[in-house]
């Protein structure tokens, strides 16, 4: 499934990040986001995958103290993300974020997907009503939802509010999307829905997600990269990874042998 | 490659300058909004201050804190604030003796023992007594509690501390109960279901798990009430007598450090006489008094929050 | 078999003790029970007493009459329509100051030294007796900035009385609001004030109402710092409309106007001579109760359909 | 803006002039607004010119003319009622059957140790004194101290003071040893808890019981007096409602001054005020000092 | 490890449980406890596995609208531990538990070791004394607290924390003890120390333990029962389950080929 040829789209670059207690959460980090692919992480709880996630579209800004080292470059305008001269608004405008359990405002469900619109100023009801379209069936959510768009999001099941994020994250045009465990407050069949959805929006955009299920992993993801105590262990084809892994760990990790 | 996109962002930052610009005046403003709560503060002991320092220029402090007579509006004028502040922590303490146990009992009643809808819906109605007009208190404690205590013990003057005390007892009940109730319900499930499952039956795990458990916000209570009846005004000036007298009987009339302000703010002191400044004076000790006994309030929640 | 009898032995000695701790149970149900009946046994009678006494004023000619010498014909209209515009000064004045407040201690402040300060002074100022407002009040208000005994100063003092209420019912709200929420804001890319707006503060309004009415209900019944600042006036009429026939349409000669409020004319009645108007004074005091009730419940019926409505 | 017409003051005259306020408002549709802080507090205001009309139970005094003249306050003294001040005992104490003067005095003067009605006078029975009076902001406090202690604002201080007249007679109702004063409106209206005493001016005199019919007469000594308003001169002169305020006020007085159970004055009295009112003599008739029995045709013949 | 010759202790039969929602967590399960045994319950999230265990205290006792159909007896005594006639706390004094998240009270080491005992009505200081260390001991708690018996409980670790919740429950001589996932909150050494103390308190009493990691489950116990969506899918002993069990269901969950 690798191809040398893609063009990478943002790559990590020696990132360590410390948490404002102190703790060094990440250690060393080199990890390439290769464009239009799904790239996933994986590894025992607690091993940073989630605080490596929000480092890319800065989520831990939010948070006095926490602090990074190092770099992650979004091409082509080699931009770091992280630079302190960087407004992170600017950066989640072009990364965006599915996060663990669904979390839609409690706005309608046109709301939900029109906000990230508002905020950057789009008032045209037109393009508006376009682009809440495009996104909701760009997350398979459309045919469901189109006659009762102005219904509270709250009253989706699980899986359509988690569908509903994602429109929601689609709907900006976002050149990453990070998706942190998507499906892990979810039952199976909403869970094959999302995957699945995944895998369609790679033509669009590049994927990074976090998942403690190898199987999604294995199943959706082009490269996987395997993570424990905050480093990065491995990280190759998921083909490699799951068949034939490079190193002991990851293949203790990945028979179920230790976690 | 570069040029383009140079092009594409440099809009994009002199809209991010415009943005931060706004983000930092709205901030701007919420902080001067908060900073009003301080300049309250600054405000309330700028006046108490700025008024008792020209009292104090007539008035020794040594006068005020140790005479034992309280008359500044008599020609034969004394200015000891100690019969007021007798008055001020006998009525407290007649109140807290009342409310304390009351209030700590409903509240682990309500808590540990009635059901859910109960408290739902007796809480609330509780809490009523608080919105009730403290001058219908002093009423009720001058025309109903005091008759009332005088056909137990017909000796008892009109005006009595002890009424007023229990009344305002009653008044402040509900502060212990409903904040009690809050604490004793913050204490997590786990930990009752931890003495439930050794046996315990409700009055134990009541008493010897929960209230221990939420000792902190139970005093933090206590605290409040306390100076909710230290700062308490129309009750006093009601029905326990004006009349400053250096006295800890509650079978006895006598002016509180609220009541004497009320009273003497009632007729129209002339700005700048000694009587004027005596409010402020007398004001700044109820201040001072109930700032400490806020502070210890904090200092306590502070100290002892989350502990599980 | 020896064992099952010692098993069987051993429970009847169980029974028998748990039958004992279980009186106890009982007995603190009682004892529980009796103390909440004594705090709303007061609050109906001190309301029975107040009915009793005030139901031939229950009228409408007592909301719509000025107040008189004559007990039979005073009625309410001055204090009622004063503590209408007093507490519009106070709703305007501690909400919005009181909510910006709370979005900046909750949503702004860095945790320092200087927020520390500003958390200490509003707790504080939570305990500090209404009467220390009222000097306040008296001190500054009506001395220092010279607006005189007027609603203004009314409005403001309680204003800033019931500010740390507002400002503690505010952060509470907030507080309710999931972090996952703003995090799904600011994962698209909105500004904190964005976030702030369109999120915390739209979501928690209805329990900031909740805190503000129940503040409110406390001002309306507030009357030493009113005392305190000198309004124990007969006042015969209304002040000037805020809403005029001519442009602008907006008059704030009111603000400036003296006034009188329910709780203040309940104690002038209360102090007359003539027990007749001892009657006027317990319908007030009936009707002050009722307001407070009202406005109670709409606080817990609002409370209770936010709890209902929103479940994060 | 609004004609607002700013009374304040006495709390004694208060009744009345709130009555006159009322009716006024009724028939000429002028807002009045009437306070009640006490002569003292009263004239405060009116001396910085906050006030058109004071009400007085008392004569103004050197202090306060001073303070007038300071504020450039001319004033009008006008009489408008009688006010029998009145001492109270429980309706329960059988023993007081009067006082004198001379005993009024050694219960209230300054220093008085006198705790106990045995005391006082040794046939009376062994019971505690609980002493209630009005609020030294007050004028009935500065006139009882006056027309008693000889001295205006010589008093004991061990007594519950109160503003709220009323608070007084719940003292003294619910105290067997009780003993109060204040003005006659109240103890009418409570004269199933209260007991007047009768009040011997001098020794060997006889004991006088307030009532209209010993005020008029002059009998109830010394402690009947007139009650006063003072107008604001300018006021007077410039302001057409003040003016008709007053001669309303004036008009209807003997009618409102009885309905609020005070003594009116006697008819040619009032033609008298009236007269004087015409005639915009500013000034007062006591020169600072409070004087005990005076007439009032005396009294406004004086003002120069 | 399985032994026929072994007694009882006690017996589910065809227990049903409804949520005061009227959901129905439970359906017709029938089990044995074997005295001196331990069983082991596993199953997805959500199949009812701590519905099951709070059932032998009555624990849902504590919250109004919950129903039980169906008995739990106890041997030898007979007694119907679910039967309305049945004090609900007379049950708890035989059957103790230990919960998820240590939750020690907020006194001393030595008053929550104490209180089980107190509740009891005990009061004699020698006797006290004596069966807190035996508890402390048979916790494996006594050497690391011995000197500091009245420090707050609060301020012991994690997994001392939970061995102190054990003591506790051990105290009052129980005759079953219910552990309701022990460990999921502890650190791995914690965890091990945890398990070796259930082997060893097997000797003493009956013990029955939910668990969702399966690895503990073959570890400890000597009877193992697969739950899924509130139904007792299979029962046996716990090599059995492991080696070679008799439903496709269980083979799946064990396998990690679901879940
Ligand atoms: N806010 C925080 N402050 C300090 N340490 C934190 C914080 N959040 C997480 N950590 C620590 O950082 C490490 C990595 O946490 P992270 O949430 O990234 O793990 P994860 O791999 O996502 O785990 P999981 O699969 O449980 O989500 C953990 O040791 C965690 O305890
Ligand atoms: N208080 C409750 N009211 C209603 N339903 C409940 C309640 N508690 C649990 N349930 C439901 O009962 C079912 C069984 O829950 P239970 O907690 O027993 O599962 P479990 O096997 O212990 O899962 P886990 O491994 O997550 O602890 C679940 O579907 C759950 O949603
Ligand atoms: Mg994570
Ligand atoms: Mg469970
Ligand atoms: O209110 P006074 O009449 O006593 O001054």
């Amino acid at each position: 499934m690798a191809n040398i040829n893609t063009a990478i789209k943002a790559e990590a670059r020696d990132l360590n990040f410390f948490y404002s207690n102190g703790a060094r959460a990440l250690k060393g980090i080199s990890m390439p986001l290769y464009e239009n692919k799904i790239t996933a992480l994986i590894g025992p709880s607690g091993c940073g995958k989630s605080t490596f996630l929000r480092c890319f579209n800065r989520m831990h800004d939010l948070y006095p103290g926490n602090k990074y080292e190092g770099q992650i470059v979004m091409y082509p305008d080699n931009t770091n993300v992280l630079d302190a001269g960087v407004d992170p608004i600017e950066v989640r405008m072009r990364i965006s974020m599915v996060f663990q359990k669904p979390n839609p405002f409690p706005k309608s469900i046109y709301e939900n997907v029109a906000y990230g619109l508002r905020v950057r100023g789009e008032n045209n009801k037109r393009i508006m009503d376009d682009k809440v379209e495009e996104a909701l069936k760009g997350a398979a959510l459309w045919n469901e939802v189109k006659d009762r768009l102005h219904d509270l999001a709250f009253n989706l099941s699980g899986g359509q509010q988690q569908r509903l994020c994602i429109a929601r994250a689609l709907a900006t045009d976002p050149e990453i999307m990070l998706f942190d465990e998507p499906t892990s407050a979810l039952d199976p069949i909403a869970t094959a829905n999302i995957e699945e959805l995944m895998v369609e929006l790679r033509s669009k955009l590049t994927i990074l997600v976090v998942t403690h299920n190898m199987q999604q992993a294995a199943r959706v993801s082009d490269y996987t990269a395997y993570m424990y105590l905050g480093e990065l262990i491995e990280y190759d084809d998921t083909d490699r990874i799951f068949t034939n892994p490079g190193r002991k760990e990851t293949e203790d990790y990945i028979t179920g042998k230790f976690g | 490659m570069q040029a383009p996109m140079e092009l594409t962002i440099s809009p994009r930052l002199a809209k991010n300058i415009r943005r931060n610009v706004k983000e930092r005046i709205i901030e701007l403003i919420l902080m001067l909004a908060a900073l009003t709560a301080v300049a309250t503060t600054f405000a309330i002991v700028g006046v108490l201050l700025y008024e008792s320092v020209s009292f104090f220029k007539t008035v020794s402090v040594v006068e005020f804190f140790t005479a034992t007579e309280w008359t500044p509006l008599f020609e034969d004028a004394h200015y000891g604030i100690m019969p007021l502040v007798s008055g001020t922590l006998t009525t407290s303490a007649i109140a807290l003796a009342v409310a304390v146990p009351i209030g700590t009992i409903t509240a682990i009643f309500l808590s540990e023992f009635a059901s859910h809808k109960a408290r739902e819906t007796v809480k609330p109605i509780l809490e009523l007594l608080v919105g009730v007009p403290t001058v219908v208190f002093g009423y009720f404690a001058l025309f109903f509690v005091t008759p009332l205590l005088q056909s137990v013990y017909p000796e008892l003057p009109s005006f009595n501390m002890l009424s007023a005390g229990i009344v305002m007892g009653v008044m402040i009940i509900p502060y212990i109960a409903s904040l009690s109730e809050d604490a004793m319900r913050a204490v997590p499930m786990s930990m009752r279901e931890g003495s439930y499952a050794m046996g315990a039956t409700r009055f134990q795990t009541a008493i010897k798990v929960v209230a221990p458990a939420a000792t902190s916000g139970i005093v933090a209570a206590y605290i409040l009430a306390v100076s909710r009846a230290v700062g308490e005004t129309m009750v006093v000036a009601v029905a326990a007598g004006q009349q400053p007298t250096l006295t800890f009987n509650p079978l006895e009339g006598a002016a509180t450090i609220t009541a004497y302000i009320v009273q003497v703010a009632m007729g129209d002191l002339p700005h700048g006489s000694i009587g004027y400044q005596s409010i402020f004076a007398a004001g700044l000790v109820l201040m001072v008094m109930t700032l400490s006994f806020n502070i210890i309030g904090h200092w306590i929640r502070k100290k002892y929050r989350e502990h599980y | 078999m020896e064992h099952k009898a010692s098993v069987i032995e051993n429970l009847a000695e169980v029974r028998a003790m748990i039958k004992r701790h279980k009186r106890n149970d009982t007995l603190f149900a009682v004892i529980g029970l009796c103390a909440l009946m004594l705090g709303l046994i007061t609050l109906m009678l001190l309301f029975w007493q107040l009915i009793a006494d005030g139901y031939p004023k229950f009228t409408i000619d007592f909301l719509t009459e000025f107040p008189s010498r004559r007990a039979g014909q005073a009625g309410l209209l001055s204090a009622w329509v004063g503590s209408f515009l007093v507490m519009s000064v106070t709703f305007l004045t501690a909400v919005p100051v009181g909510v910006a407040a709370g979005l900046y201690l909750e949503e702004y402040a860095p945790k320092n030294w200087f927020t520390d300060l500003i958390e200490i002074n509003v707790s504080n100022l939570a305990g500090v007796p209404s009467i220390i407002y009222g000097l306040l009040a008296l001190g500054l208000f009506v001395y220092i900035l010279d607006l005189g005994q007027s609603i203004l100063t009314a409005g403001l003092t309680l204003g800033l009385l019931i500010l740390p209420i507002v400002i503690v019912s505010t952060r509470e709200a907030i507080r309710a609001i999931p972090v996952s929420i703003r995090e799904a804001a600011y994962g698209v890319g909105a500004t904190k004030w964005q976030v702030v707006y369109d999120h915390v503060f739209k979501y928690s309004y209805g329990g900031i109402l909740t805190g503000v009415i129940i503040g409110m209900a406390r001002a309306l019944g507030e009357t030493a710092p009113i005392i305190t600042i000198g309004a124990l006036t007969f006042i015969a009429f209304l002040p000037p409309s805020p809403i005029t026939a001519e442009p602008p349409f907006l008059n704030f000669e009111w603000l400036s106007s003296g006034f009188t409020v329910m709780p203040i004319q309940m104690f002038n009645w209360l102090s007359r001579p003539d027990h007749a108007f001892h009657i006027n004074a317990a319908a007030t005091g009936a009707l002050i109760i009722i307001v407070t009730l009202l406005m109670n419940g709409t606080a817990i019926w609002l409370r209770y359909k936010i709890r209902k409505n929103i479940k994060w | 803006a609004d004609k607002i017409i700013k009374i304040d003051g006495s709390s004694t005259v208060y009744p009345i002039t709130e009555a006159v306020a009322e009716e006024f408002q009724k028939a000429k549709g002028v807002k009045v607004t009437v306070g009640e802080s006490g002569t003292g507090g009263g004239f405060k205001k009116f001396c910085r010119g906050e006030t058109d009309i004071s009400d007085a139970s008392r004569p103004i005094s050197q202090k306060e003319i001073d303070a007038c003249k300071e504020g450039g306050v001319q004033f009008i003294e006008l009489p408008i009622a009688y006010d029998a001040l009145t001492v109270v005992v429980n309706a329960k104490n059988d023993w007081v059957k009067q006082l004198t003067v001379a005993e009024l005095k050694k219960v209230w003067e300054p220093g008085s140790k006198i705790k106990n009605w045995k005391q006082l006078n040794a046939t009376y029975p062994d019971k505690a004194m609980n002493l209630y009076g009005p609020g030294t902001a007050s004028g009935t406090f500065d006139y009882f101290t006056e027309a008693v202690n000889g001295k205006s604002k010589a008093s004991r201080t061990d007594y519950t003071p109160s503003e709220d007249d009323n608070v007084l007679v719940q003292g003294v109702s619910g105290n067997l040893g009780g003993m109060a004063y204040f003005g006659m409106a109240y103890y009418e209206e409570n004269t199933d808890k209260l007991k007047a005493v009768p009040v011997v001016a001098k020794e060997g005199g006889k004991p006088v019981l307030p009532s209209e019919a010993t005020v008029m007469d002059g009998t109830y000594q010394p402690l009947s007096r007139p009650i006063f308003i003072y107008v604001n001169a300018t006021s007077a002169a410039f302001k057409p409602e003040v003016k008709a305020f007053v001669n309303f006020y004036l008009e209807n007085a003997p009618k409102l001054v009885k309905e609020v159970k005070y003594v009116p004055l006697p008819k040619e009295d009032y033609d008298a005020v009236k007269t004087h009112f015409k005639a915009m003599k500013p000034g007062t008739g006591f020169n600072g000092t409070s004087e005990v029995g005076i007439k009032i045709t005396d009294l406004l013949s004086r003002i120069k």
